[in-house]
């Protein structure tokens, strides 16, 4: 058809999609399930860092961690947005996280067992994020490539106060050390998870590298993060957990071990350390406010009628 | 013509307790929208905190420092309202676990900013000039607090049957601690007798009409008050107040050397 | 009438009235309400205790304290069979203390403010019920009496006991021995009204004491209860907080100051610090709980109900 | 042929663990009867713990005691199962404030019961004499501890439909915390390389036999289980525990040189 040649027209052109565009079925599923479990992410992304607001050692460390965790609500929210000008109600993507029928990043599923692991998530989970999201800047639906681009700006603040965070506490007390080592023992190889199963086995990305919305393959990605990542761990002093690790001057980059992808897979599909909690406190928390939605609900329309009374 | 320093930590306490718990709703609030507002609220307390203690810290010399204010007072020494310090259900004892009530929540942001919008208003005339520039600050975000919770209070009062059985059980719940308010204290008489502090009390007709206007509006009634009067801000507090620092001070002074 | 008598004859024999006996109303509701009332102050009185059993010091005053406290239980349990064998059932109890009709004793309507208060309750608040309750071991209601004697017994284990920990306390850091000083200091005007108001102002007395449910007045305990503390607390090395308190050579006793009236009858009627969180978080524990109740009613009838099958 | 110091901890924190869990309930109990159980099933727990660490102390030597070895050790060096230290409700995370729920209690004991009856048995005939001595003690104990859960399960399965479904929610929130009994460990496979302890997974039969008959009987289901594996006897927990620790330890660590 002429509409479906001009998206094309307009996708080879590097251009940008926007909401009252035509687009492909395929293509508006394709983002919405993207956008919505990116949203989604940011929201039950709130659990593992929130559990330590409470807990944090320092006044100062206290507010950033609370800004921190309100831009990720930030972030969920303009996600939503962006997904919203697919035809998707909020309602309607929440709906499909507290069924389960969506995903959300698996990196959630694991617990934040100490102090430091705030400063790890910013560090190498935020880092990763930003390696994955900074192609998406550039994605062609025009919505969801605006929203990425704030996202990251924020994420790569998130990333340096993180990695701040460790620095400071790699020139504390042994103890404070023993956190941050053990923090980064326990979320490397889920960081490198992050960037999706090797490229041999993974699904969908053909037809996103087409229409633009992937533009860089997991593997590579994963690379580009591990070269990344090393120097900044020598700087901060802090061992990679993995034996594989080292530099291969013939590549050019590191090579590195194997991933445990029987665990990730494990957790992708509900059975991590933390899936089901993470989901009922999502549940919950909706459930719970369900009077409180209904409240604001009955009192705007309280409100119109009582215009319209006066008005007639 | 200082405010001494007792009432400069009376104030603080208020922010970071209040901060704290305002802080639990993040990741569990009842709409996305929410949970940032919520964080923002908690946000602007503990940034008053900071000022404040950093103030204190600073007229007290020696090694005091805004985090050892705020991580290793006991429990007696917090000189916060008792009303912050509650947690967000009805009237259970500490070791209760409860689930988290918006309506608690919300009620108790509206009682505290209904008086806050007054005190910085005062204080933002303070002769102690730093004090007078934190008052400032805060009272635009002040501001912002009261104006959120009394839209939510009219909200819940004149929503639903439901929604408004909880804003009236907290309403009656939560007033009778705001007795507290209108009592003395000696870092509050020091501080008026300076000329630096706000005198609460000349504040009450005020609070009065925001509260009392509000709660008409949102079709609440007011509660009759009478019986035992808190006295937080005398260092003797409710259960509640372990509970909270235990977890706040916790991290922090299990490791008494280290900086964050 | 005859019965009339023969009750009146036993109760001036000091004998003892059984279940089976004829009784007059007023004696059957007067021993209801008393019984009824200690009893709902042994499980509300749980409550304060039992706000420190997580965070006890150590794992031997926190086994100590798990036990009081269950004790407490136990005692609630066997006073709550007294009174039922005056025709009330635990359940009619209950709900006279839920609704508010009902009234426990008004001490555990302040709160635990810090771990001495655990010893201080030992001390001087079951030290002063242990005043109370001792005359009533020979109340005239056996089953009332013979529930007291081993009341008493136990209270006076635990006032032992709480003197104890309070001892070690004092010998401790100064921290300790403030914690102790502040608990007696909050605590100790409490104590002594819970002996009741002075006898000029007290209803019930008379026909108790014709009856043998009350043997020594308000102001005969309190005086008792004040002589037996001043030594205790002169060997523990704690100020008692009344400055009128000293010995009076004449009368052979200690004067005291003014015990504050006004807030006592706030507390009675609801109003002190903590009276409305003790009562709801009674009541929440019965609500959540009727699911519990449900259930092993539900099984014993399905057993009764398969246990008829297989008879017949 | 004692057995060894880290399997006596990992003994000890389970112990204590479920002890602090199962007095949460003090005061709080479904029906009066309940409330002196569970208060007596924390104080067995407590009880046993007191004994385990003592032991321990003794055979670490220097100034190691009883309670160093419970309120000064931090998270990661407690062994206990990640079983025991979860809140008494479904699954949610650390900070989701809930209401407490009594099948989640009552199936928690009952699996760790289930277990606890063959350990101790086993220990019982433990050449380390010490250990056998206590594993006695214990045994009797944890028979009661079982019976009483066991009880409950069957009132909750075949009670009311409510019942039913609350129970059958919290074997499946806490049947894969279960898995860890039958992983190995340092100080298991080093206890039980001396002789000295218990190999836990010679007991999964047994274990399964008690399991499937009590749940067959209460027309509950066992379900499936397979993905993550806890960690808590390495010493990697779930985000519960440091709350728990963090309010049983406080007062002790304020305090650090105090006798109490």
């Amino acid at each position: 058809s002429d509409q479906e040649a001009a998206f094309e027209a307009r996708i080879d052109a590097d251009g940008r999609i926007e909401p009252q565009d035509w687009m492909p079925e395929a293509y508006r599923k394709t983002l919405v399930r993207q956008i919505s479990q990116h949203a989604h992410s940011e929201i039950v992304g709130m659990l593992p860092e929130g559990n330590w607001i409470s807990r944090a050692p320092s006044l100062k460390r206290k507010a950033i961690l609370i800004a921190k965790v309100q831009d990720e609500g930030g972030h969920g929210l303009y996600l939503y947005s962006a997904a919203e000008t697919l035809g998707t109600s909020r309602d309607q993507m929440l709906e499909g996280l507290h069924s389960g029928k969506a995903k959300y990043s698996s990196i959630f599923n694991y617990p934040t067992l100490n102090w430091a692991d705030v400063g790890v998530i910013g560090w190498l989970v935020d880092g990763a994020a930003i390696m994955n999201q900074i192609p998406l800047c550039r994605c062609s639906y025009g919505p969801y490539s605006r929203a990425m681009i704030r996202v990251c700006k924020e994420e790569s603040f998130h990333q340096r106060q993180g990695y701040e965070a460790l620095l400071v506490m790699m020139q504390g007390t042994e103890a404070q050390k023993a956190m941050v080592q053990d923090a980064v023992n326990r979320l490397w190889w889920k960081c490198l998870a992050m960037f999706g199963p090797p490229d041999s086995d993974s699904p969908h990305s053909a037809q996103g590298m087409r229409w633009g919305i992937k533009r860089i393959s997991n593997d590579e990605l994963r690379q580009k993060f591990i070269d990344a990542t090393v120097p900044q761990a020598k700087v901060l002093g802090v061992t990679l957990p993995d034996p594989d690790l080292k530099w291969n001057e013939e590549r050019q980059h590191h090579d590195y071990g194997q991933i445990d992808w029987q665990e990730f897979w494990n957790t992708v599909e509900g059975n991590g350390p933390c899936n089901k909690e993470r989901l009922a406190t999502r549940v919950k928390a909706h459930n719970d406010g369900q009077w409180v939605r209904d409240a604001a609900l009955a009192y705007t329309r309280k409100q119109q009628q009582r215009a319209q009374k006066e008005a007639a | 013509m200082n405010a001494p320093v007792d009432y400069i930590l009376h104030l603080a306490d208020n922010a970071v307790v209040l901060g704290q718990r305002n802080a639990e709703w993040c990741g569990h609030g009842p709409i996305l929208e929410e949970d940032i507002a919520l964080a923002n609220v908690s946000l602007d307390h503990i940034g008053q905190a900071r000022l404040l203690y950093q103030l204190a810290a600073t007229r007290m010399g020696g090694d005091a420092t805004e985090d050892k204010l705020a991580y290793f007072r006991d429990e007696t020494q917090f000189r916060n309202y008792t009303l912050l310090e509650l947690p967000h259900n009805g009237p259970l004892v500490g070791y209760a676990v409860s689930d988290r009530d918006y309506a608690t929540t919300i009620v108790r942001n509206f009682l505290y900013g209904a008086l806050m919008v007054l005190v910085w208003d005062a204080l933002e005339k303070s002769p102690d000039a730093d004090l007078a520039a934190i008052a400032a600050k805060s009272l635009k975000e002040a501001r912002y607090h009261l104006h959120h919770a009394a839209d939510w209070v009219v909200r819940f009062g004149d929503g639903t049957e439901e929604s408004h059985k909880r804003a009236q059980a907290a309403v009656d719940h939560l007033f009778p601690y705001t007795e507290e308010f209108w009592t003395s204290s000696a870092a509050e008489d020091a501080a008026v007798a300076a000329g630096a502090g706000a005198d609460v009390r000349s504040l009450r007709a005020a609070w009065d009409a925001i509260v009392n206007e509000t709660l008409a509006e949102a079709t609440l009634v007011r509660p009759q008050v009478r019986g035992y009067v808190p006295e937080g801000k005398h260092g003797r507090h409710s259960e509640h107040l372990g509970y909270l620092l235990g977890e706040m001070q916790g991290l922090a002074r299990a490791h008494p050397g280290a900086t964050w």
